[in-house]
């Protein structure tokens, strides 16, 4: 009679394909892109793949912006996804770091290790995962989001087969992804367990209703979840798989994981806790400003003093996730805006700074160690720059897009009467001039000597110079890397001295979550 | 019946499978033990859907199988790759990327 | 042209030098810069005459104006105007600066000559002779202070004229500083007055507003004007801030004539006179000022019995010439302590110019003991600096009898505590004819020293350039007066102003003798109508008695001088034998350098060193960088070994932070 | 016309940025014309200042409206002539560093445009944020002046020097946000207009907190001890014109923003924190004074000074007494007025000595260069606040401010007055008089490009000491502005 029940209860739901459209794009597209790799030949390697890649999320964002609406969410499939300014606006920021990443992998290793059509497919499924975990209704397709992220990436952090590190990456992020996503789905089912809803909005409704909040079956799911979530956004202290992992990555795949998957946790932690967990803010709050001092403390501390350009912006990512966290933290509608300001700020200029770390540790005899870039001021300012000016923004210097973005996140940390958490996002920041500073000094200032407090680490890794490429090649050698850096240097820069355009974007998400005052 | 003893049992495994992945050294262990905390997941799912009354937990579960053998699927496929390298399959001795 | 017009033409003229002779120093050729500049000070000097006799037309009540440029300062409830006052005080400070100095001028033009710093010489002095007057002209007490600390300035560069001589930049310092103390009191007397007194800087708003806000001898009053008496002290070298003027005969010896005898170390006793409606307001601080003053002219008369130096010996004379003044100003001897004023400046600058004939004889050496037997060979020298010590002396009939006796008179009429200054006056009067008379018997009687007698054969001696202080040898650049020796006998332009000083110290007295001519009195007495003592002047008869007792006291001096220098030699030496201690006490002038060094100099530098290297380097440096350094360094190993490459590590810290996670939540559940 | 505030403001980085894209040879120039002309506007606007008028030539619209920050600037007694200083000590810099030939030329011209353009917005903003993206923006060029062209150790030195002043204007920042936050009315829009906040002034609690975290900033900026710890190894490795307009122009900014944003936005705590700056700024004059008569170098001599000096300034500044907030003012520009030319004159004592910058190796060098001598004396008099200078109508007016409100501080700091003496007067002897050093020739300054840089700062200095009323006359305007409503508050 129980199966009765059940049937009664599984009925097809209602779908808006208007809506599901971008998602569509993508996952077709990724189906597409593997087909297509089956050709043989230099040319759709080469060019048809990556073409086809680019046109799928040319497509997404087209249709995007087509769905593109403010106000509460709509529902895509009945129960299981909406849409919503938040989950159109972040997924936005995915296919721009897809394309991005493109650009930086047409060159890369990784590509001819792994198959043009694999790792693209692949890095494709991944955006879908994220554009689902954006516009999840409901903890199981919340869950299958963050597997659908997780596992491609897992593959594409080892595609470079050949080298050992990557596949050490790759295994370690299996690993403890898989330990996150089994805490994750424990600390789920014990809130479907209190609350016997699978739904956001119903659990916010039961938590309202009937289950008290101070349910110890529903809290130590919360903090289950949280620790499932906080892993992905690498936040302190499940943060310590990001540095190997960045490093050991093909740099390509770091990047895609520094902004996309980033982005994506805190698309899905913002949606959890702004939108489920409201009404128990005054719970979880001290908890998750907790974890922010942690991760800004810890975040910062270990950037100091890493020789390896990849690790440092590894570093740095927890740093500022400490940073985004505080935005979650207040649970107002500021604090959600700031946080999705923020994401897409930091978007801009880690995309520049990787765009130079992947350009130098192509030519340079010292990989993506920070020696790379000495000189890089007279060599190719057309580097330095953007390099110069990622790093100012990431320091949260003014006239740059990240001191914009922490003046908005303190201004809404102070607003939700959280004032000391922003006082530790300046502590960070003045934690983090040590290494970000140390950058531009070596760019510009060809130092006497680099000092590295702590203990000395090996030599950076080193990487085949690609075939026939001096290691003095300029910069226009890879001309599209090149392009990627300076349109996101240019961005942090223009969003810096006018940044009203990211602040429509951003209160259109602000005004998503009906939740929140 | 009382569904407690079911999340008890539940917990246990969980316990079971993370102790499993903080102790044992060889990859293919590992993987065991983290399907094992995933099927810990879905029994307090089963359990729980029992409870209520409703199918969500059950759904969720078989949701979560599927994942769980794509997961599996490419761990093995990089211990695979690991082993080709000739590296020793021992978690511990991955770990060239420190600090 | 008005009076106050006059004056502003007064400042204006040695400014005007100033300008001239520095912007032109390379254009203007030879002797022409001491010309101008000389020119300049005359034409002050007349104008200062000119505005005196423009004064003298009005009837003595009104006989005051003052006239103000523009506003110099003049917002948030302080108006500082550039003002001038004009009275017969100021004039009076006028008319001796300017004239001494115009004398002093025509000197330097030839003892200067062969000196490569010739027209940088020139444009100092008009730049002192502008600041001074400007001291004197002041309208208020910011201006006032402006020109107090321009001569200081002047005084600076004067002394470390010669500046390749560690011991002329050395003695220049030194005495800026002590300078610059002077300044820094007055400021802070500014202030209480301007506070105290009805936010006024003028001088007739302040006395005016003294009257009627201060009680008499009201406490903040005393604090002003003992203030007021820091700040004069500093600049005439009274006790305890004196050390500099011994050490200012670094400079050219008529920049001593000029400055640190005749002018600038007298606006001390200016000032006082200027604000002496505030001293006898606040009886306390005149007697303070009175009693060190008398302390200053005997402990300065000791040290002149003992050094050897010629320049310093006429140096603590002119201390202690000072301190009589300062005694008859502070005491409301106004006309004799100003008359002592002028009188001293003629003798002193006359004495100075001797004596820088001389020095110039002996090739730049100045100990005494080096010289003697010029009587023959410098006949004209030793006449005129006979006539400065006698009027140092105080013997009849010179300017100085007159002057010095009037101040002892003054005290002894109004009894009491000034009677006990006037005795140590008296005193000191003994000791100041000695020495005096020590040096004309040291310098001219006795053997013919080797200069001398080449001087007596018409030849020059030229002797090596040597450092008097430290006798070391020196590079010709230094600079020096005697390059070919200018001594008064072959130079017109010394002999004219030795001589005309001369006349002035022999008959200076005359403005003023008792019963016979009140000239001074009746001219200054407009300035001090408002005085208490302005009545209690002795009878003529009194005064004779006092001037007799300062005659036969100045003959006791003298006497005894001839009696150990000239009759039997060698007297000083058995004395000098007999009580070593008080030797030994008044060479090193009773040990101020010695104690300041342990007190100020060297307690300063070791702070500098302490500052520098325990604060600056161990706490600065140190604590505040290097902790702040070692703590996130700290952080930063830590961080690092929790990243320690093993996964089960990770999955441990992961379940740590679950753990925490957890225990919190539950913790929220349980409460 | 009227004067346009953001012609003056963007003025040097427009011409810094068109020294990029020229020949290395014009770039130099090119700054120089750019600040040259920025002067000139100025001046304009000085002669069409009306004194008294309150905030002048006034521009006021949005930047973010989301954030309320407004790009809104103004003029008045208060930054009238420090805006001034600015354009005018930046000309002589950009000469200095014209006649040099460094690497990369064009680099230097574009920094130190952008660095005069991000003073002068610190000066003219009327916008607390708007005020704290330029004080920040500052050290953004300074940073690379310093590191790119300056001495041995120069990375260390610059690093230090920003991540301190940075770590003082971060925690401003967070004062900022958080006053500009907390003065908005629930509901009402934040905006962070010095007027309206002064209008709503915090409790006092916050007001508290708020003044430390600024203090911070503008102690460290200053600097005062003990937060001085940047600044021997900055004044050390900096070139010459770069620490020229650092310490005689960027230094003010610090104890500007006390006048300008703490005193009237934050009055119970500036009242509340008095004694404490008071003495933090006694102990900054006599540890300074102190320090800087036992250096040898002669640029620490000079950084040690400054500290002193601006003891001086933040002891007029928390007089809270209309004659110490003049006194600080003018004794903000005449600091700047003498400083330029001392570093040109270190500059010139280098080369004379072999490019030894030590006392020990110089002296005696007056013999041969009157010129020299007389310019420096003039200078060094001036920096030790002769009376008859500008400088000391400055201290004067600090003084009887401070003697009116709190006379003990006022007492010690006149000691400092002493000590000034005894550092410059050291510093001035060693230099040109005493034997001469074994390594120094000595001769007189270059007409064109050594006299004709200095002269015209040093008859400024002599102008004003004749007449300085001309400044007082103008900078009394801001003094209803704040002082007054502190000394209502006092009673």
């Amino acid at each position: 009679m129980t199966t009765l029940h059940l049937i009664a209860v599984v009925k097809a739901p209602v779908i808006d394909y208007k809506g599901i459209s971008p998602l569509f794009a993508i996952a077709g597209g990724a189906v597409i892109v593997f087909l297509a790799a089956l050709i043989r030949g230099r040319f759709a390697q080469r060019v048809l793949v990556p073409f086809l890649t680019v046109g799928a999320l040319g497509a997404a964002i087209g249709l995007t912006i087509w769905n593109w609406h403010t106000g509460p969410s709509r529902p895509i499939i009945e129960g299981a996804l909406s849409t919503d300014a938040l989950a159109l606006g972040l997924s936005l920021l995915f296919y721009i770091s897809g394309l991005a990443t493109v650009a930086f992998a047409w060159r890369s290793i990784a590509l001819r290790e792994s198959g043009t059509g694999e790792f693209f497919g692949l890095m494709l499924g991944s955006i879908a995962g994220m554009n689902i975990l954006a516009s999840s209704e409901n903890l199981v397709t919340l869950f299958v989001g963050i597997e659908l992220l997780s596992i491609p990436l897992y593959v594409m952090c080892a595609s470079e087969v050949r080298r050992a590190t990557s596949l050490e990456a790759g295994l370690k992020y299996l690993v403890i992804g898989s330990v996150g996503s089994a805490t994750l789905l424990y600390g789920l089912a014990l809130i479907y367990g209190a609350t016997g809803a699978t739904g956001f909005n119903q659990i916010n409704n039961a938590i309202g209703a009937g289950v008290n909040i101070t349910d110890p079956l529903l809290l130590t799911g919360i903090a289950l979840a949280t620790a499932g979530l906080a892993f992905k956004a690498s936040v302190a202290p499940f943060h310590a798989w990001t540095p190997d992992v960045y490093e050991g990555a093909p740099t390509p795949v770091t990047a895609f994981m520094a902004v996309a998957t980033k982005t994506a946790a805190f698309a899905i932690i913002l949606r959890l806790f702004d939108q489920a967990l409201v009404t128990v803010q005054v719970q979880w709050a001290p908890a998750l400003a907790a974890l922010a001092v942690i991760t800004i403390i810890v975040g910062n501390a270990g950037a100091i003093a890493q020789s390896s350009l990849k690790r440092m912006l590894a570093w740095s990512g927890v740093a500022q996730a400490g940073y985004m966290l505080a935005g979650v933290v207040v649970g107002t509608k500021l604090g959600l805006q700031a946080t999705a300001f923020y994401l897409a700020v930091y978007l801009f200029m880690n995309l520049a700074a990787f765009g130079v770390v992947i350009a130098r540790e192509r030519v340079s005899e010292h990989g993506d160690g920070i020696k790379s870039l000495e000189g890089l001021g007279s060599a190719s300012p057309l580097l330095a720059w953007p390099m110069t000016i990622a790093m100012l923004s990431l320091a949260g210097f003014p006239a740059t897009a990240g001191f914009i973005g922490k003046f908005y996140l303190i201004s809404a940390t102070v607003d939700g009467n959280w004032a000391w958490l922003g006082v530790m996002i300046v502590v960070g920041s003045m934690m983090s001039l040590v290494y970000y500073l140390r950058v531009i000094a070596v760019m510009w200032m060809n130092p006497l000597r680099i000092e590295l407090p702590g203990r000395p680490r090996r030599a950076a890794r080193e990487v085949r110079p690609v075939a026939g490429w001096s290691p003095e090649a300029d910069p226009t050698a890879q001309p599209e890397v090149l392009l990627v850096t300076l349109v996101m240097a240019a961005a942090t820069l223009f969003f810096g001295i006018v940044p009203s355009p990211l602040f429509h974007l951003a209160h259109d998400v602000g005004s998503s979550l009906a939740t929140l005052l | 019946m009382n569904v407690t003893w079911y999340v008890v049992l539940s917990a246990f495994l969980f316990a079971i499978g993370a102790a499993g992945v903080l102790t044992r050294r060889n990859p293919l262990v590992v993987l065991l033990c983290l399907e094992l905390m995933l099927n810990a997941g879905n029994l307090a799912l089963i359990a729980f859907a029992r409870m209520w009354g409703n199918g969500d937990g059950q759904i969720f579960a078989l949701v979560v199988m599927v994942v769980a053998a794509c997961e599996v699927v490419v761990g093995l496929g990089i211990i695979v790759g690991i082993f080709r390298r000739r590296i020793p399959e021992d978690v511990d001795a991955l770990s060239e990327l420190r600090g | 042209m008005s009076a106050t017009a006059w004056a502003w033409l007064v400042v204006a003229f040695p400014l005007a030098g100033t300008i001239v002779i520095s912007l032109g120093w390379r254009a203007i050729p030879g002797r022409l810069p001491g010309w101008i500049a000389s020119a300049m000070i005359l034409g002050s000097f007349v104008c200062s005459v000119l505005a005196t006799v423009k004064l003298q037309d009005v009837a003595p009540g009104a006989r005051h104006a003052s006239s103000t440029l523009f506003d110099y300062a003049h917002s948030a409830g302080l108006n500082i105007g550039l003002s001038i006052y004009v009275d017969p005080l100021s004039l009076f400070m006028a008319m001796v600066v300017s004239g001494v100095s115009f004398l002093i001028h025509v000197y330097s033009v030839s003892y200067m000559t062969s000196d490569r710093g010739f027209n940088r010489y020139f444009a100092y002095l008009n730049y002192f002779v502008f600041t001074m007057l400007l001291l004197v002209l002041a309208g208020n007490i910011i201006i006032l202070i402006v020109g107090w600390a321009g001569v200081g300035t002047a005084s600076y560069i004067l002394i470390s004229f010669w500046y390749r001589r560690t011991t002329a930049t050395a003695a220049g310092i030194k005495a800026f500083v002590m300078n610059v103390i002077g300044d820094a009191a007055l400021v802070i007397a500014a202030f209480l007055l301007w506070k105290n007194a009805g936010h006024h800087v003028s001088y007739a708003g302040i006395f005016a507003g003294s009257k009627t806000h201060f009680s008499h001898n009201q406490g903040t009053l005393i604090a002003a004007c003992l203030l007021l008496t820091v700040g004069a002290f500093a600049k005439s070298a009274q006790l305890p801030l004196h050390t500099w003027l011994p050490d200012a005969m670094e400079g050219p010896t008529p920049v001593s004539a000029l400055i640190h005898a005749a002018t600038m170390v007298t606006a001390g006793v200016y000032l006082i006179a200027r604000f002496h409606p505030l001293y006898e307001q606040a009886p306390t601080a005149a007697n303070i000022t009175a009693g060190i003053a008398a302390a200053t002219l005997f402990f300065a008369a000791t040290c002149a019995l003992a050094v050897t130096d010629l320049k310093r010996i006429i140096a603590y004379s002119t201390i202690s010439q000072i301190g009589y003044m300062m005694v008859g100003v502070s005491t409301g001897g106004y006309d004799g302590g100003l008359f002592h004023l002028m009188t001293h400046a003629f003798f002193k600058a006359l004495l100075f110019m001797g004596a820088g004939s001389v020095i110039g004889a002996m090739a730049g050496i100045q100990d005494i003991d080096r010289m003697g037997g010029f009587r023959k060979s410098m006949r004209f020298t030793y006449i005129t600096f006979l006539i400065g010590a006698l009027a140092l002396a105080g013997m009849v009939p010179f300017s100085g009898w007159f002057s010095k006796d009037e101040i002892l008179g003054f005290d002894v009429h109004r009894g009491g505590y000034s009677l006990i200054l006037a005795i140590v006056g008296f005193a000191g009067a003994l000791l100041t004819a000695f020495y005096s008379f020590r040096m004309v018997f040291r310098i001219f009687h006795g053997d013919a020293v080797p200069e001398a007698e080449s001087l007596e054969r018409g030849e020059l001696f030229h002797g090596e350039h040597v450092n008097p202080m430290t006798g070391e040898h020196e590079d010709t650049d230094v600079g020096f007066p005697g390059a070919e020796h200018h001594i008064a006998e072959r130079e017109l332009p010394m002999k004219f102003a030795m001589g005309i000083l001369a006349v002035l110290a022999a008959i200076g007295g005359i403005v003023a003798v008792p019963g016979v001519t009140h000239w001074l009195r009746n001219f200054l007495d407009p300035s001090f109508a408002d005085s208490r003592f302005v009545h209690t002047q002795p009878t003529d008869t009194a005064s004779w008695i006092g001037l007799v007792i300062g005659a036969g006291i100045a003959l006791a001096g003298i006497t005894t001088a001839y009696v150990c220098y000239l009759r039997q030699p060698g007297t000083t030496a058995r004395l000098i034998a007999r009580f070593p201690f008080l030797h030994r006490l008044f060479v090193n002038r009773w040990y101020f350098d010695e104690l300041y060094d342990a007190v100020f100099v060297r307690p300063a530098a070791t702070m500098g060193r302490f500052g520098h290297y325990v604060i600056e380097r161990g706490f600065v440096q140190g604590t505040l960088v290097g902790g702040a350094t070692r703590i996130v360094g700290a952080g930063t190993s830590i961080a690092r070994a929790l990243e320690s490459g093993y996964v089960r590590a990770y999955a441990v810290l992961m379940l740590v932070g679950f753990g925490g996670l957890g225990l919190y939540f539950l913790l929220q559940a349980a409460f | 016309m009227t004067i346009y505030l953001s012609i003056i403001l963007f003025l040097p980085a427009a011409a810094g940025l068109l020294a990029m894209f020229l020949p290395r040879r014009m770039a130099g120039w090119t700054l120089v014309g750019g600040s040259l002309l920025a002067l000139a506007y100025s001046i304009v606007m000085l002669a069409r200042f009306k004194a008294g008028g309150g905030m002048q030539f006034i521009t006021n619209d949005n930047w973010i409206s989301e954030l309320g920050i407004r790009y809104s600037l103004g003029v008045d007694g208060l930054n009238l002539f420090l805006i001034l200083l600015t354009t005018l000590l930046w000309v002589p810099a950009s000469i200095a560093s014209a006649l040099r030939d460094w690497d990369r030329p064009r680099l230097f011209a574009f920094f130190l445009g952008l660095g005069e353009t991000a003073v002068l917005g610190a000066f003219i903003a009327q916008d607390l944020a708007l005020f704290v993206v330029f004080f920040d923006l500052m050290l953004v060029p300074f940073y690379f002046l310093v590191g790119m062209w300056g001495g041995e150790d120069r990375v260390y030195a610059t690093t230090k020097l920003v991540i301190y002043t940075l770590v003082g204007s971060l925690l401003m920042l967070a004062g900022a946000v958080a006053l500009g936050v907390m003065a908005t009315p629930d509901g009402g829009h934040i905006s962070f207009s010095l007027t309206t906040l002064a209008q709503h002034p915090l409790s006092g609690g916050s007001q508290y907190w708020i003044f430390l975290l600024f203090s911070a900033a503008f102690l460290v900026k200053a600097p005062a001890f003990p937060l001085h710890g940047w600044m021997p190894d900055a004044y050390r490795e900096a070139p010459l014109p770069v620490i020229l307009v650092f310490s005689a122009v960027v230094s003010k900014v610090g104890v500007y923003g006390f006048l300008r944003i703490v005193l009237p936005v934050l009055p119970q705590a500036s009242v509340h924190f008095q004694e404490l700056m008071l003495a933090i700024a006694v102990v900054s004059i006599l540890y300074g004074s102190v320090l800087a008569f036992s250096q040898d170098e002669p640029r620490l001599v000079l950084g040690y000074s400054s500290i002193a000096q601006l003891g001086f300034i933040l002891l007029g500044i928390f007089s809270l007494d209309p004659k110490g907030g003049q006194g600080a003012v003018m004794q903000m520009l005449n600091h700047g007025l003498v400083t330029a030319p001392l570093f040109l004159i270190i500059g010139y004592l280098a080369i004379r000595a072999e490019g030894r910058e030590s006392l020990d190796w110089m002296g005696g060098m007056a013999l041969r260069a009157p010129v020299l001598a007389g310019v420096f004396l003039i200078v060094a008099l001036a920096t030790l606040a002769m009376p008859g200078s500008a400088n000391f109508i400055g201290e004067l007016y600090i003084l009887f401010g401070t003697f009116q409100s709190k006379i003990v501080y006022g007492l010690v700091a006149s000691t400092g007055v002493v000590l000034a003496s005894v550092y410059m007067i050291r510093f001035f002897q060693r230099a040109m008089h005493n034997p001469v050093g074994p390594h120094v020739e000595s001769r007189d300054l270059a007409l064109g490009p050594e006299l004709g840089v200095i002269a015209p700062l040093v008859l400024i200095i002599l102008a004003l000491g004749v007449y300085p009323n001309f400044l007082l006359h103008r900078i009394n305007a801001f003094a209803p502005t704040t002082n007054q409503a502190l000394v209502a508050l006092k009673r």
